[in-house]
């Protein structure tokens, strides 16, 4: 019974010194955290990109918290939905940001665009720029060696084999922006997904003057203003020999598309369109993904 | 160079109050919530800047040089150490005391060199100095 | 000459790691970043040094001369949980800006394995208290001889072609089972010094 | 019931101690030199987990938050030790080869780590479930290492000639051999589970 | 202008130089150890060492085809290398399939788990080598009579071994320089390797600073112990002659995959082989220390790597 | 008695075809388009339009800002239009197009062979007519000359260095110019001296041009302060920190400018546009430009006008051979491919180079085998394997703690690496990410 | 039941509730198998000594005593009696120079200083290859590495290797040769002990030794016997391989 007693007493001690160690350690260290921050970082993906300019998903989720508005604060990876979520537990609202995705502005495939010379350097898109315009005449247009697929982190962008484009996957890709950032040449845009992914925008980038540009590349935005005439709303501008369509005002009515001579504005995933045979080839295109 | 970034939890004057965000080494870990050792903790850093173009929120970097982390782990870690061991050796092969009184004297040395430290604080706390700048708003290392 | 035996041992004869099995989690998971782990090789050592010496302390002075050895897992385990805390208490409390370097630069990890598992072989082993001291400082000698090398390996691997199923843990696993090999040609050494 | 079988499911594939989780990783690499030390290994952890998780889910309400992570330390460690002596006292030979490893199930993470994350939360027979099914996962993972070490080395699988010992490459019961079957068998894990997701 | 330009970025020439040519010429260096081991070993010497390359080059083969799914690159001579490496360090006696295994383990483990030549840590003849000799040991130290020896007697122990256990019964120098004692393949003759440094050092196809350091080292060494204490034990010339020394300083330590890339670098790689060669030979189980000094020093060189930086321009001094 | 520089280096195969082969005028074609960037810094602003008359040495670009050069008509004619134009640079840029009538000259300019040995112009006087004449550095950096002439303060110009080097392989026009303009060379660096205020000049030679060298000893006795030193045949000995290393043992702090060690070092085609700037009013409207090749049929040393395309250059030399697999602006180490024939002469185009289809394409890159033979050459004693894996990883911390804007672009690694790879084309991006970073740091 | 809060009072009671069930249970277990794991210990001494001696009916254990080995350590020596007649002694001798360290054995002599049988009581030799140590002397079909029978007053044993008559280990000698010194060392010191009464200071071992001799100064070692720990669990390196 002795030896028992002794256990016991010994264990106490020990037992209780420990505990208030502990305890007290705990008190002390007890990080001034707002429980919400792990209850937001549960909810956000996880997949610590940046896309959203804090360093990981945690440095988000702190930042959400300890913000007044949730304005500037967009996680792109989890979109409107996790943001309505983290709205409703914040007891605030989140501005309603409408989801976006990747778009690639060109359309040089090997066919569209010849091939004029012959790249030999290391394979990397940023390394081709920096020495020239590319192995086409177009010198604005995508060069294909894929700094955009390295950069993404989610698997959402590809270089189709056959093309030599990248292409974007709409499933996969969260417009956290990261290609956008390492194309060399600023093709690749973050346009607004648009009501069940219908989107329409040109497709190039080349700010030549119209015969150069189209000596270069079949499908090249000459610069000749007949979308622009045909737009009801106002959302074409050209500058620099090249129309931009403005995903804020453009109503997607695809007035513009047909008047194109190039072909250089693209609709996507709306339904056909009978009369024009062009118009398929690139939905197969776009299917072949 | 050590850089850090955080988010300014609270401005006093010219005492800034970083919350860095620290990626602990376990809480990048994949199976962390089967480990309570991933006690992914953030930690605030004092830090002193006079030129007021800071307020709370501000996402900032901390910046201290590499050789302030050796310094650090020499105060905590180096300095005791060596106190221990010359004191194990000292109370066993000078003093011949027994086993028991030279590990009891060995840890106990541990609390006049905590005295020391606390003596010392001021300096320590010059030693230890971070500075902040602005962090870059868009993601400079996806460059 | 024995204690020079016990640290050639328990640096490279039975290093912790590549023979003895012990840390291995943090060996595999930490070890990234070469700064990173000169600094956690110094807290690591610090620790595991007083914690063996208090555990022996507990031993020795109480659980033994009580016959209370059946409570030294137990024990050891809540005294160094206290510990390790302890210190990290009384060094945020004396010094807030060095514990806050601290912070800064080192992660935050627990090697518990490795601590109770040096109090309990230095126990095992029958050692007195100088070789206690001596074998806890050369085992985390050891580790962080082997921390080192492995985080600069790693910072290599990193930067090289790794087949993608081997990438992370297998890779680290098979290059310290490699070392491990090369370790062994130590073996025997120790005998010069007994 | 479904549920349950679920939780034990999910501890013996997709959240494998051993070839996910990565937890636990010391034992794993010291105690297999044969499939029957892995085996046993394993079992007591299995013993402690389970023992330790349905201990700390009828115990959840009697533990207030800041003392839950010393209280089940304890409480661990308790049946860490009920382990050993028994181990001592019946199966001497085996609580030999397995050395310290035995009291060092208390520090293993996945123990301590379930008590926390799952066993605190849960009702007892979840945690029941729970505690079988990471224990059986890591029993086996550490089984399936010692049998392929002790073939590979000796030419045995629990002590019974498959080819002659003469053939046996040493080194895998060794240390090294550790490392590199483990390293191995968790490469070939990798792969299988990208195939089938 | 039919065809179209070539554009890359600048140099637009190349020196030429390639991995084959380097491989190669290794391999040629290596011929005189060859020749000698023929004379010494006879049909033994070439048997192992054809089936070692066989070993090495068909596992490289399979595991970069069908495991890795990659283009195998075994033209570039690398694997060949390593099979020739491994077979001079093993008796020449050694099983097939003992050899096979360690062909495995060369390759298979320290060569293409990395992913293939340039990745790896280790030595991969090394690897082959201490794996074998940890799980063969009996094998592996078993070392078969010269043929050229005129004793009946079927094994015979290494310099490095008499050394050890039987300091008494030691050959003459002369002979350990010129190779017709027990031994390993390729580490017979002290003098036909140096004949390959020479080669190598002629084509540039490795640098002095690693052999140097490495013999360097275990010279001074041994002849600081000998100047003490003379026995045969501590005898430098002895140590430079005999065991795998010579073949593992020129041939194997200098492996570039593995060996630090700095002058400086290489210096320390050197002196730490050397060091840790004499601790194992004079201190430790084994009689020689040479593959487990180099396995470990690659163990190092990244961290050497990390901390020597090559001699920059316009540097400046401190305190200068 | 041969010096050289101390570390690193590579032996290219020289290749000098065009060596020795006097140097030609062509004829000026009917329409040439003068670049208005052809120098580091900011482009010059265009100061005429469409429809001007101007004539040969017509000022048509005025620098803007510090670091820029004027830019003067080549030709005579009217101003076609001002367009862009695909340049060296690889893409379009702004270019004044001159359509070519006649040939005639501004009168200032004193066009006459006469060699004019004094000058009474002050220190100011002759860097004021180098910025007029806009002179930038021909040896192919063509950084603004009349900047390198005015040290920053706190520093102070101690020699001159005259860079005689060509360690390119294939090109000879420093060379052919040497050999023809020695005396000229010998004032323009005497003019050079005073604009420095110092008076030491060495003029480094690599030992491959032994006749230049020889003329030059003979004539430099009369030039106090001028000293002919022959260097090794060592690349890169041209660079200007491993010039100067080589010549006077400093080396030029990591990131510090020549003038830190107290050194200004010039272009013997730069010296020679100054001599005919401030002694002959003759602003920089041609230069020397090698055209070689195996395949071409007359390796030639042309002087040419600026804006003149390279194909008037290549037809010259016997039109452009039947396998041409690359086309290089400069020369093989350094020079710059362009997948155009049209593309205008500019003041930094040493050399014309044409390579074979054989010869043009790279061998396919292999994994490092890290025989530090890459790190043996660099010259600037960097490790190149590990730069360039750091920028294919994007690991720019580290690239920027090894020094990878060190780097000078000499394109050794590249050349002796055995594993064919891409060295200096990921150090080359890694250099300019980590250089973009530093820039975003200090803002 | 809800959950208790963190009061101090609460998480005072909670955790000495918890401490005090602990030590109790432990306790209790520890009761159980005290007992077990004594007799588990003394089993293993007890069986290696009946495993090496001819058959006894005294407790050798009991009359143990320690005798110097010469190196500054002592040797166990545990007589073995039928009745009243010597028949054996056993005797647990070291060797600290082997592969893997130390490596303890317990040999026993009969009457006629013949190896009764050995055995190893614990070792760190690498399995497959020193470990086969435990077994590989005693294989009686093959003389050449069998000791068992060897009469130690005629032959000192050392490995062929060495010059000497006992087949060492394949590639183990190392093993081999710590073991044989243990052998011997563990003979001699049984045999100086006897003979250190009769021929002071001789180390030669004398053929014909009278049991009775012994049986005096068997007395004042035996006084301050105490088995040696040395059957403690070796942990670390033991599993480590
Ligand atoms: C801002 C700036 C200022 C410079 N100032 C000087 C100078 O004062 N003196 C000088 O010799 N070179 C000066 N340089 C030129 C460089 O040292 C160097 O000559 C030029 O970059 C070409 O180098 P390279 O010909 O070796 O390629 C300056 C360059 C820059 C970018
Ligand atoms: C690798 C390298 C090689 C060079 N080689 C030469 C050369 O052969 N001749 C030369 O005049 N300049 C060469 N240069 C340019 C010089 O560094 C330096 O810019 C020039 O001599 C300065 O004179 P400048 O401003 O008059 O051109 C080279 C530069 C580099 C980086
Ligand atoms: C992994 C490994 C374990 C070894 N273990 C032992 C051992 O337990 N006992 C031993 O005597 N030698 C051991 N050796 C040493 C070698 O077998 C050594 O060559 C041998 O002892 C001496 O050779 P020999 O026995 O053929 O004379 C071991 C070697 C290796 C590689
Ligand atoms: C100088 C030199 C030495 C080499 N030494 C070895 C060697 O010791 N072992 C080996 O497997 N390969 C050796 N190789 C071949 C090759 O580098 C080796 O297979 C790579 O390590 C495989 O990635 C050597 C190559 C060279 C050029
Ligand atoms: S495609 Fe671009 S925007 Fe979309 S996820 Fe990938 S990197 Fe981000
Ligand atoms: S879109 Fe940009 S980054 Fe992507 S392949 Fe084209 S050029 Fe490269
Ligand atoms: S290009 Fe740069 S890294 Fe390569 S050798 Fe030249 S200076 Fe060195
Ligand atoms: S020269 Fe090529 S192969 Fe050699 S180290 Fe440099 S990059 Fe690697
Ligand atoms: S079990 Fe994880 S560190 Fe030992």
């Amino acid at each position: 019974m002795n030896a028992i007693l002794i256990a016991v007493a010994l264990l106490g001690i020990i037992g209780a010194a420990s505990a208030t160690i502990l305890y007290l350690t705990g008190q002390k260290f007890k990080v001034i955290e707002d429980p919400l921050i792990e209850q937001i970082q549960e909810i956000l993906p996880g997949a610590n990109c940046g896309g959203c300019g804090f360093p990981g998903c945690r440095g988000f989720a702190s930042a959400v918290v300890k913000s007044y508005t949730m304005d500037d604060l967009f996680c792109p990876v989890g979109g409107q939905e996790t943001m309505d979520k983290i709205a409703t537990i914040l007891g605030k609202t989140a501005p309603a940001t409408s989801k976006k995705i990747a778009v690639v502005r060109c359309d040089g495939t090997c066919e569209h665009r010849p091939q004029t010379s012959i790249y030999d350097g290391a394979p990397r898109c940023a390394i081709e720029a920096a020495l020239y315009g590319g192995e086409t005449d177009c010198f604005f247009g995508c060069l294909g060696l894929g700094d955009c697929v390295d950069a993404c982190l989610f698997d959402a962008i590809h270089i189709n084999p056959q093309t030599l484009l990248p292409e974007v996957d709409e499933d996969k890709c969260t417009a956290c922006g990261a290609c956008v950032k390492a194309c060399p040449k600023d093709i690749i845009e973050l346009r607004k997904q648009g009501p069940k992914s219908r989107r329409i925008f040109v497709s190039c980038v080349n700010k030549d003057k119209g015969p150069i540009a189209r000596k270069a590349c079949e499908v090249a935005c000459i610069g000749c203003s007949k979308c622009l005439q045909v737009c009801a709303f106002d959302a074409i501008t050209i500058e620099n020999n090249l129309a931009y369509i403005d995903d804020d005002k453009c109503r997607l009515c695809r007035k513009c598309v047909p008047v194109c001579p190039t072909n250089s504005i693209w609709e996507l995933n709306f339904p056909p369109r009978k009369e024009k045979a062009s118009e398929s080839s690139k939905e197969e295109i776009k299917k072949t993904v | 160079m050590i850089e850090h970034e955080g988010i300014i939890e609270h401005i006093d004057g010219n005492h800034i109050k970083v919350r860095i965000l620290q990626q602990s080494a376990c809480s990048a870990c994949h199976a962390k919530r089967y480990c309570t050792a991933a006690d992914s903790s953030e930690k605030t850093v004092d830090v002193v800047d006079y030129s007021g173009q800071f307020k709370v929120n501000d996402r900032v970097t901390i910046e201290g040089k590499t050789s302030l982390g050796y310094k650090a782990v020499w105060w905590a870690y180096g300095i005791p150490l060596i106190l221990i061991v010359s004191m194990v050796i000292l109370s066993t092969y000078m003093w011949h005391l027994n086993e028991i009184q030279g590990a009891l004297l060995s840890v106990s040395i541990l609390a006049p060199y905590y005295i020391v430290l606390y003596f010392l604080r001021n300096k320590m706390t010059k030693i230890f100095t971070f500075t902040i700048k602005k962090s870059d708003s868009s993601n400079l290392f996806l460059l | 000459m024995e204690i020079i035996g016990i640290i050639i041992v328990a640096v490279f004869v039975n290093n912790i790691v590549f023979s003895q099995f012990l840390g291995i989690c943090p060996f595999l998971g930490v070890s990234k970043k070469i700064d990173t782990a000169i600094g956690m090789s110094a807290a690591v050592t610090f620790v595991i040094t007083l914690s063996t010496l208090v555990t022996y302390l507990i031993q020795k002075g109480i659980l033994e001369n009580f016959g209370l050895e059946y409570l030294q897992t137990i024990t050891f385990i809540l005294v160094i949980a206290a510990l390790v805390q302890m210190v990290e208490i009384i060094i945020k409390k004396i010094s807030p800006p060095l514990y806050q370097a601290l912070g800064v630069y080192l992660p935050l990890i627990t090697t518990n394995c490795i601590i109770l598992g040096v109090a309990i072989l230095v126990i095992q082993k029958d050692f007195n208290l100088v070789e206690s001291i001596v074998y806890a400082i050369s085992t985390a000698i050891g580790y962080s001889m082997a921390l080192l090398i492995f985080s600069s390996i790693r910072e290599q691997l990193a930067l090289s072609k790794v087949p993608k199923a081997m990438q992370g843990v297998p890779i680290a696993l098979l290059t310290a089972g490699i070392l491990a090999m090369a370790f062994m040609g130590f073996s025997g050494i120790d005998q010069v010094f007994k | 019931m479904r549920n349950n079988i679920n939780v034990l499911i999910n501890g013996i594939v997709k959240e494998n101690p051993t070839f996910v989780l990565l937890l636990g990783m010391c034992p794993t690499l010291a105690t297999t030199s044969s499939a029957l030390n892995g085996m046993s290994m394993g079992l007591a952890t299995l013993f402690v987990l389970t023992c330790s998780n349905i201990a700390i889910s009828s115990l959840k309400n009697l533990i207030p938050d800041m003392v839950r992570i010393p209280a089940f330390i304890v409480v661990i460690a308790a049946f860490v030790t009920i382990v050993e002596m028994v181990m001592n006292a019946y199966l001497p030979a085996l609580a030999d080869s397995l050395g310290i490893f035995i009291p060092l199930i208390v520090v293993n993470c996945i123990v301590l780590g379930r008590a926390e994350s799952f066993a605190s939360k849960n009702n007892v027979i979840s945690s029941l479930f729970d505690g079988l099914g990471i224990g059986i996962g890591f029993t086996l993972a550490l089984t399936v290492l010692g049998a392929l070490r002790e073939f590979l080395g000796t030419g045995k699988i629990f002590s019974i000639t498959v080819y002659p010992e003469n053939y046996g490459s040493l080194i895998f019961v060794l240390a090294p051999g550790a490392f590199i079957v483990l390293g191995y068998l968790i490469a070939i894990f990798n792969k299988l589970q990208k195939k089938t997701n | 202008m039919e065809n179209k330009l070539v554009v890359s970025p600048s140099p637009h020439v190349h020196g030429r130089d390639s991995i084959p040519k380097n491989m190669y010429g290794v391999l040629i260096a290596l011929i005189p150890a060859f020749l000698v081991s023929l004379y010494v070993f006879r049909l033994d010497a070439i048997i192992i060492t054809l089936f070692s390359v066989l070993f090495c080059v068909g596992f490289e083969y399979l595991i970069a085809k069908f495991i890795l799914k990659k283009q195998p690159t075994i033209t570039d001579g690398s694997a060949i290398l390593t099979g020739i490496l491994l077979a001079f360090n093993l008796p020449s006696n050694l099983p097939l399939w003992i050899l096979a295994i360690g062909a495995l383990a060369a390759i298979g483990i320290g060569k293409m788990s990395f992913g293939g030549l340039g990745n790896n840590i280790f030595n991969p003849a090394l690897v082959g080598r201490i794996f074998l000799l940890i799980s063969f040991p009996a094998q592996m130290t078993t070392w078969p009579v010269p043929a050229t020896a005129a004793t009946d007697a079927v094994t015979s122990a290494t310099v490095l071994a008499n050394l050890k256990f039987n300091p008494d019964n030691l050959p003459s120098l002369t002979h350990m320089f010129l190779g017709t004692e027990g031994g390993s393949l390729g580490e017979m003759s002290a003098l036909a390797l140096l004949l390959g440094l020479g080669y190598l050092l002629w084509k540039k196809i490795i640098t002095w600073h690693i052999p140097t350091a490495i013999l360097g080292t275990v010279a001074l060494f041994s002849g600081i112990l000998y100047l003490i204490h003379p026995i045969p034990q501590h005898n430098p010339l002895i140590h430079l002659f005999s065991g795998g020394l010579m073949l593992g300083a020129i041939f194997m330590a200098t492996d570039y995959v593995t060996s630090p890339l700095t002058k400086k670098g290489m210096l320390i790689y050197g002196f730490f082989i050397g060091i840790i060669t004499m601790c194992i030979r004079l201190w430790g189980a084994y009689p020689e220390g040479m593959s487990f000094a180099i396995v470990l020093m690659n163990g190092f060189t990244p961290l050497i790597n990390y901390y020597t930086t090559p001699k920059r321009f316009g540097e400046v001094k401190k305190n200068g | 008695m041969l010096k050289t520089f101390r570390i690193g280096g590579i032996h290219p195969k020289a290749n000098k075809l065009s060596a020795g082969k006097t140097i030609q005028s062509i004829e000026i074609p009917d329409e040439v388009s003068i670049p208005l960037a052809q120098h580091i810094g900011a482009p010059s602003q265009p100061v005429v339009k469409k429809g001007d008359k101007v004539k040969v040495g017509t000022l048509i670009g005025k620098s803007v800002g510090f670091v820029s050069a004027n830019i003067h008509s080549s030709v005579s004619g009217t101003v076609k239009k001002i367009d862009k134009v695909v340049d060296v640079s690889g893409y379009r840029r702004d270019a004044v197009i001159i359509s070519v009538e006649g040939d005639e000259w501004e009168d200032s300019i004193d066009r006459s062979e006469t060699l004019i040995n004094e000058c009474a112009l002050s220190q100011k006087e002759i860097i004021d007519k180098i910025a007029a004449s806009g002179i930038v550095g021909m040896g192919g950096a063509t950084f603004p000359t009349h900047v390198k002439l005015m040290p920053p303060p706190g520093t102070k110009a101690e020699v001159l260095i005259i860079n005689g080097v060509e360690c390119e392989p294939y090109l000879t026009s420093d060379h052919q110019l040497m050999m023809e303009k020695t005396e000229e060379i010998l004032i323009g660096t005497t003019l050079l001296m005073k604009a420095l205020n110092v008076s030491k000049a060495i003029i480094g030679i690599e030992n491959n041009k032994k006749d230049v060298i020889a003329k030059f000893s003979q004539l430099a006795s009369s030039y106090p302060g001028i000293r002919i030193q022959p260097l090794e045949e060592r690349y890169p000995q041209g660079g200007e920190k491993q010039l100067i290393d080589a010549l006077i043992g400093r080396q030029v702090p990591s990131g510090a400018l020549p003038i830190a060690v107290g050194a200004v070092v010039q272009n013997v085609g730069t010296t020679f546009a100054v001599y005919e700037a401030v002694q002959k009013n003759k602003p920089l409207i041609e230069r020397i430009v090698t055209v070689t090749g195996e395949e071409v049929h007359n390796p030639c040393n042309i002087r040419s006008r600026i804006g003149v395309p390279f194909q008037a250059l290549i037809d010259f030399a016997g039109g452009l051979p039947q396998n041409t697999g690359k086309i290089v602006s400069g020369g093989p180490m350094m020079g710059k491919a362009v997948a155009y024939t049209d593309i205008p002469v500019t003041k930094g185009t040493s050399g014309i180079l044409i390579i074979s289809s054989s010869k043009a394409k790279r061998k396919t890159p292999k994994d490092c085998i890290r025989c530090a033979k890459c790190v043996q050459v660099c010259p600037m004693g960097l490790n190149p394997t590990l730069l360039m894996n750091l920028s294919e990883y994007a690991v720019w911390d580290r690239a920027e703690k090894n020094h990878i804007t060190d780097c000078i672009e000499c394109g050794s690694c590249s050349y002796t690496c055995p594993a064919d790879r891409p060295l200096l084309d990921y150090i080359r991006l890694g250099k300019g990410k980590v250089m973009a970073l530093m820039k975003a740091r200090k803002n | 039941m809800a959950k208790l809060k963190s009061t101090f009072k609460n998480m005072f009671l909670s955790l000495f509730t918890i401490c005090f069930v602990v030590a109790v249970l432990l306790a209790q277990v520890n009761k159980i198998t005290a007992k077990p794991i004594a007799e588990a210990k003394a089993k293993k001494l007890e069986n290696a000594i009946r495993e090496v001696v001819p058959p006894f009916d005294n407790n050798p254990v009991a009359e143990a005593y320690k005798i110097p080995d010469g190196a500054g350590d002592s040797l166990t020596i545990y007589p073995a009696k039928k009745g009243d007649e010597w028949v054996g002694f056993a005797v647990t001798s070291y060797s600290n120079n082997a592969f893997g360290g130390t490596i303890q054995i317990i040999v026993g002599f009969d009457k006629d200083n013949r190896i009764v049988n050995y055995s190893v009581l614990s070792h760190a030799e690498t399995p497959g290859l020193g470990a086969k140590v435990v077994q590989w002397f005693k294989d009686t079909s093959k003389p050449g590495q069998c000791i068992i029978g060897r009469d130690l007053s005629k032959e000192k044993l050392s490995v062929s290797k060495d010059g000497g008559n006992v087949d060492a280990i394949t590639a183990s000698t190392i093993t081999s040769r710590a073991f044989l010194e243990a052998v011997n060392k563990a003979y001699a010191a049984y045999v100086n002990t006897i003979a250190g009464n009769a021929a002071s200071g001789a180390t030669e071992l004398s053929k014909d030794i009278v049991p009775e001799e012994t049986t005096k100064n068997e007395k004042d070692i035996a006084s301050d016997t105490t088995i040696n720990k040395n059957d403690k669990t070796t942990g670390g390196e033991e599993h480590a391989q």
